[in-house]
C-alpha cells in the first residue's frame, strides 16, 4: 500500500471502487481499502469527483444513494437504455437448455421422454422453444395419444454455429471430456456456445 | 502455485517448475545458450537425464512423457554415432536427426512466447474490472425466464408478510376448496390473458385463503392452464393462459 | 426519438449506453439505438469520448474490445479494487496459458495438435478453459476418430482486453527455419497455418 496518497490518484482510486463495486460504496469502505486518507480527504475526492461529472454533464453520473456512492446514468438518457435492453437478445433459460440439449441428441423425441430425463415438467420451456424457433414439431408418434414429436431446427444449428446434426459431440466424447457423464456436461456446452454467441 | 496446478494434479503430480519435456529441455538450451538448431545431443542428454534424477530423488511422479523424451534423446544420439550411409548420401543429403526435435523445440517456444506475451496484457478481473453493480434503471424489463418453485414460494412469502396477522374472520376449507379455488383463477386467467402474482391476493386478507389460493395456482401450474414467468430474479411474477401445443 | 442529434448529445447517449450494456457495445447497437446519425458521427462521438476518459486519466476509460467498447477500471489501480472484492483474482496458469496461444492461434485446432506442440497431455487444462469460457468447441475435424475442433470464444478477447483476433501480438514465423530437407514435422506444420487463414 502506498504511504501517500495525492488528491489526483484517490478521486482515480475511488472512481475506479464506484464502478467496480457491487453496492453503493460507502465512505467507510473507502476508508478501509485506502487507510492511509483522512475522512476529510475522503469526502473532499467525492465532491471533486461529482463535480467533475456534474459539470461534464454527460451519460453518466455519481450519485449518493442509500448511504454510499454509485454511479447512474443520467435520466435523460434512459429512453436509449431502454431501446438497447429491450433489442437485446434474449439468453435461453438453464432449463431451455437442458430441454434443447436432450431434444437435439435424442431427436424425434416426445414430451414425455425429455420430462422423464429432466425429472421435472417441460411443457413451458418446449413452448419456449418452438417460439423461438429452435425446436419443431417433426409429427406425431404412432403410440396411443398420438404425442407431438420433437427435433431441432436449421436456426438450432446456426445459433450454435454447427455445421450439420453430426457435428454435435457425441455424449461419450462429452463424457471423455468432463468428468460426470451426464447432461450437466451438455448444459455446460451449451452456454458457452450461447454466451458466445450474444 | 496457483489454482491450476492444484487441480490438474489430481490426476497428476508434475514438476512445479516445467510444464513438461520440451519445457525442461528449452530451458536447458537457453541456460547453456546453445542454438536450438545445433543442441550438441550427448551434453544434454545428460543434463535431462540428471533433472529426471533430481525428481526421482525428491519422489516426484515423474509424467510418462519425460520418460517418453529420454528415450527420444537415447535414441538421436545413437544415431549421431553412426557413422554416415555413404550410400544414402550421394542420392540425397541425410536428415540431421536432430532436427525433428529442433523443430518440436522451436514451435514450443513460439508458443511459449505467446503465452508469456498474453500474460503481460492487462487482464480482465486481474488488472482491469468491469462494473460491477447491477444497472439502475426504473424499467419494467419484459425478458422472461421460467421460475422455479421456490422463487414462487419466496413470492408466496412476500405476500403472507404483508397479510395482517390476526385475521378478523377465517374462512375454513369447507367453505372454500381448492377446487374451486381453480376454477376461479382460471377463469380469471383465461379471461385477462395476463395477471401479476400479487394480484391473485388483492381481495384476500385471510392467509387461510392466501394459501388457499397459492396451492390452487400449484395445481394450475400442473395441469399446464397456467403459466408462470418472471423478467428478473424477484421481479414481478407474471401468469399466462396457457396455450396448449395442439393449438 | 429526436430528430437530429448534437454531438455533445450523442456523446451523452454513447457514454451512458456503453455503462448500461452488459456486453461490449458495437457501433451496430448504437446506430440501431439512435438510427438518426451516421456512421461516421457515432465513430467521431466514440473517439471523442475515448480522448475525454485517456486526458482525465481518472480511474475508469473506454476500451475497444471483443467488437464493441466497455467501460474498465484503470489497471493501476487494481490492487485496491481487489481489496474490495475480497476475492482471489482468477489466475491463469502457465500451463493454461501455453494451450490458449496455441488455440488462439491455431483456431480450429485439435487436442492432438496442441499436445504434439506443448509435449504433455493437455486434456485438463482444454476442460478448465472450456470451463472458464475461453474456448469453445467448434464442431468436428472429418478425419478418423472425428476428434473435437477448439477455438477462442468472445470472453477470451474480453479477458485480454483484444478488439478482435487480429489484434493478437504477432509471433515469430517459422518459415525462415525450414530448409529444403522436409520432414513430416513441418508439413504439419504449414497445413495447420494454411488451414487457420481459409
Amino acid at each position: 500500500m502506498p504511504d501517500a496518497v495525492e488528491k489526483e490518484k484517490l478521486i482515480g482510486i475511488i472512481e475506479a471502487l464506484i464502478f467496480a463495486s457491487e453496492k453503493p460504496l460507502t465512505e467507510d469502505e473507502i476508508k478501509r481499502i485506502v487507510p492511509d486518507v483522512s475522512p476529510r480527504e475522503i469526502r473532499g475526492a467525492l465532491s471533486d469527483l461529482r463535480k467533475i461529472y456534474d459539470e461534464s454533464s454527460g451519460g453518466i453520473f455519481v450519485v449518493e444513494v442509500a448511504g454510499g456512492y454509485q454511479f447512474r446514468t443520467r435520466s435523460e438518457f434512459s429512453e436509449y437504455i431502454k431501446l438497447m435492453l429491450e433489442e437485446k437478445p434474449k439468453r435461453l433459460s438453464r432449463a431451455a437448455l437442458e430441454t434443447l440439449a436432450i431434444i437435439a441428441y435424442r431427436q424425434p423425441v416426445v414430451r414425455s421422454d425429455i420430462e422423464r430425463i429432466r425429472g421435472v415438467d417441460s411443457g413451458g420451456v418446449v413452448k419456449i422453444l418452438l417460439e423461438r424457433n429452435l425446436i419443431r414439431i417433426l409429427g406425431k408418434k404412432d403410440v396411443p395419444g398420438k404425442p407431438l414429436l420433437y427435433g431441432t431446427t436449421k436456426d438450432f444449428l446456426e445459433t450454435f454455429g454447427l455445421k450439420d446434426l453430426k457435428s454435435l459431440p457425441t455424449i461419450r466424447e462429452m463424457g471423455a471430456l468432463f468428468s460426470e457423464g451426464d447432461i450437466e456436461e451438455q448444459k455446460t456446452l451449451f452456454t458457452t456456445n450461447d454466451k458466445n454467441k450474444t | 502455485m496457483d489454482e491450476f496446478l492444484t487441480d490438474e494434479s489430481t490426476y497428476r503430480v508434475r514438476l512445479p517448475i516445467f510444464e513438461g519435456p520440451l519445457d525442461l529441455l528449452l530451458y536447458l538450451v537457453k541456460k547453456n545458450e546453445y542454438d536450438i538448431f545445433d543442441i550438441p545431443i550427448a551434453e544434454i542428454t545428460r543434463q535431462y537425464m540428471d533433472h529426471i534424477e533430481i525428481m526421482k530423488v525428491l519422489n516426484l511422479d515423474i509424467a510418462g512423457e519425460y520418460l517418453v523424451m529420454a528415450a527420444t534423446l537415447a535414441h538421436i544420439k545413437s544415431r549421431m554415432l553412426l557413422p554416415p550411409d555413404r550410400a544414402e548420401d550421394q542420392e540425397q543429403e541425410e536428415l540431421d536427426p536432430r532436427m525433428e526435435l529442433a523443430l518440436k523445440l522451436a514451435e514450443y517456444e513460439r508458443f511459449k512466447d505467446a503465452a508469456r506475451q498474453l500474460d503481460e496484457f492487462d487482464i480482465l478481473l486481474r488488472d482491469v474490472f468491469l462494473r460491477g453493480g447491477r444497472m439502475v434503471l426504473e424499467t419494467e424489463d419484459e425478458k422472461l425466464t421460467d421460475l422455479t418453485l421456490f422463487e414462487l414460494v419466496a413470492a408466496l412469502q412476500k405476500v403472507l408478510l404483508a397479510a395482517p396477522k390476526e385475521t378478523i374472520h377465517q374462512i375454513s376449507i369447507g367453505e372454500l376448496t381448492i377446487q374451486e379455488r381453480m376454477v376461479e383463477l382460471s377463469q380469471m386467467i383465461l379471461e385477462r390473458g395476463e395477471m401479476v402474482f400479487e394480484d391473485l391476493f388483492l381481495e384476500e386478507p385471510s392467509r387461510m385463503a392466501i394459501v388457499l389460493t397459492f396451492l390452487a395456482l400449484l395445481e394450475l401450474i400442473k395441469d399446464r392452464v397456467v403459466r408462470i414467468y418472471q423478467a428478473q430474479p424477484f421481479g414481478t411474477i407474471r401468469l399466462f393462459r396457457a396455450v396448449t401445443e395442439d393449438a
